[in-house]
């Protein structure tokens, strides 16, 4: 610990130095980054990439959610994972390129599937959330635990060779429901697993999340809020649009809502986008 | 009325795999301004090759697609009654969930 | 080997699964990746998540230059060095990392500075070059080498909380020199060792780096020829703006240059720029 | 004529750090258009505060320096002789070699 009262370490000081010397950052930047915790749900694609520069910028508490094991076919797109680890699960393996990175920050592990039964408990450790899942109904019982606890929720998503990113629940902003009320036609909804997706799609995408979560954390910037990033890659071609407001109608943010702890722990996620929450394995016949 | 037209997030498949469409377009008979109404049912009609559902419901779009007029939400315009202008830029972006 | 023509072989179609599903991209493009050789020079900050994409992605072959070591301050950005490498070279620590994601392809190690002497013959067993340094006379030095042995570039560059990315000498597009035909003054050359850099940005940048070269390789969509990506990271706003054509007066690449291989391997990039083409180690004095 | 510059890649710092402008500028006595030319000079005395030298060499940006005058290099639009008109946004970038 440190006398200067900004909790840095001449190790740190060191290690962040470049952070450091950034006037719009500074000391109080780093300082802000190593007192905040993060949960990153999803070690996958997006996963990746998130929580290798969370680790490496010093946040103070890093999170990792998934119930995945890594497979030969995610290391085309997962960086986090290497060749030794398949076989393993994925949030040892991500936990492992963490700590190896930086071994001066908190990573915990939670081995298990995002479910409404373990949601709050895991979510309430943490300041921020980064959503790096693959499914819709995750995408919706991630939104509304982070709004029964009032956290932040950077969310990313990537396919084929495009990508969408928002900060949703920050700040007055509106939830993921605030624009999406109704759930997609379970025909609309595909994931990398059916669909393919460009390895570094969810790279540009997953980075630009770990940028969004240091901003709020380290307290600098305008983060993506009520704003849309949407990118095309085969063109290179990038849209910043400007979204709606908070809906006073949301079933989960609006005036009338105060969705609780318990209605939150009772809802059906599956049943609602008639979508399960894990994917099942790809049968691939391309000879 | 000179608009460009984007889809993406799969959209495009349902109109060719094309996401770019410079169109012209006018109100319907007997109105002055063109809406989001009438682009939408033009659209339909002139664009949307295969699987009509995939892009609306009802006369609206389906659940999970975002319109944008010239890059800001159509819930900030007047969604369906928003009246288009020459040269706008209509984009239509299906919700991706992928990772 | 493979009898189907496309040089994919079971276990390839396996790893790449995610790619071949992609109608956009398909058997076709990674069959191109896979016959590809990409240089990137640099094995740092932008380099870093360049190097693991491509490697991660099937890129036949890919050659990373660098005489620097791993130090503890490079990892709060350089993701593909861990606290294991802190004193080897880089080049050999991002080397293993790429190996530890993808072994399937080669890896080539150029432990050297990139010097005029070395710089044709290395570059000219790759097909596409990736420009992750961090200093004006590299950048001048890589233009002019890519030009003179007509290779396309892929420049990326990012310092504080921005963050540039083109691609140069592609298709009858301008180069480097096209758009900056006299060097900036010295007291305009920050680096990111004097200035600091907030260490995603690089992250971003990067990503799309490897991107650019993913689609000249694979040949699909509309690389960044002829355009430039401005991205500023505070306030969340990206710029993609329309550049300059190849300039005829271009002392590289215009019509009565025919800059030879001999002109570039005596030219003075040092004393053209006025700037050295390796860092001094930084003396931060915050306490 | 109102106009929005915004500075980046360091040129910020010359002026109080703040990235975005939205000015009022009237062309020169006398003359009916306003061109970049004259613009430089009418930034240089009014927006720029430290280290002019850092901005402009000569009547022109000094080497390193990318100007974009809606979306687009002034080199394409006539770079000096440019003719800005209402609501054009034109960008000064200092060009970055950092990694
Ligand atoms: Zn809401
Ligand atoms: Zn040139």
């Amino acid at each position: 610990d440190s006398s200067f009262g900004h909790g840095l370490s001449p190790n740190m000081i060191y290690r962040y130095s470049r952070h450091l010397l950034l006037p719009s950052f500074g000391v109080q930047g780093q300082s802000n980054l190593v007192k905040s915790s993060i949960l990153v749900v999803g070690a996958g694609g997006l996963g990746a990439p998130a929580l290798l520069y969370l680790a490496a910028c010093g946040v103070g508490r890093l999170g990792i959610v998934d119930h995945d094991i890594v497979e030969l076919n995610n290391l085309h797109r997962q960086i986090i994972h290497t060749e030794a680890y398949i076989g393993w699960s994925k949030v040892e393996s991500a936990a492992a390129a963490c700590r190896s990175v930086n071994s001066t920050i908190q990573i915990v592990e939670h081995k298990e599937a995002f479910r409404t039964s373990n949601a709050l408990e895991i979510m309430s450790k943490y300041d921020i959330v980064v959503d790096a899942t693959d499914n819709v109904p995750s995408r919706y019982m991630i939104n509304d635990c982070c709004v029964v606890l009032g956290k932040p929720l950077v969310s990313g998503a990537a396919l084929g060779m495009e990508g969408q990113l928002t900060v949703y629940n920050y700040n007055g902003g509106p939830c993921y429901r605030c624009l999406f009320p109704v759930p997609p036609p379970t025909t609309a909804c595909q994931r990398c697993s059916d669909s393919g997706v460009l390895g570094v799609v969810p790279g540009v995408i997953g980075c630009l999340q770990a940028l969004e979560a240091i901003k709020i954390a380290s307290v600098i910037g305008e983060p993506l809020s009520g704003r849309m990033l949407l990118f095309d890659a085969l063109s290179a071609r990038i849209r910043i649009v400007k979204l709606r407001e908070r809906s006073s109608q949301c079933k989960a943010c609006g005036e009338n809502a105060a969705l609780t702890q318990q209605q939150f722990q009772n809802f059906d996620y599956e049943k609602f986008t008639q979508s399960p929450l894990s994917t099942s394995p790809l049968k691939l016949n391309l000879l | 009325m000179q608009l460009t037209l984007e889809f993406g997030g799969g959209l495009e498949l349902l109109c060719d795999s094309v996401k770019i469409h410079k169109i012209n377009v006018d109100p319907e008979a007997g109105v002055e301004k063109l809406t989001m109404k009438h682009l939408l049912a033009w659209v339909r009609t002139n664009l949307i090759k295969e699987r009509p559902e995939m892009f609306m419901k009802g006369d609206s779009v389906r659940p999970g697609v975002l319109v944008l007029v010239n890059d800001c939400d159509w819930e900030l315009t007047g969604q369906l009654d928003t009246t288009l202008e020459e040269k706008d830029v209509v984009v239509f972006i299906s919700t991706l969930h992928g990772g």
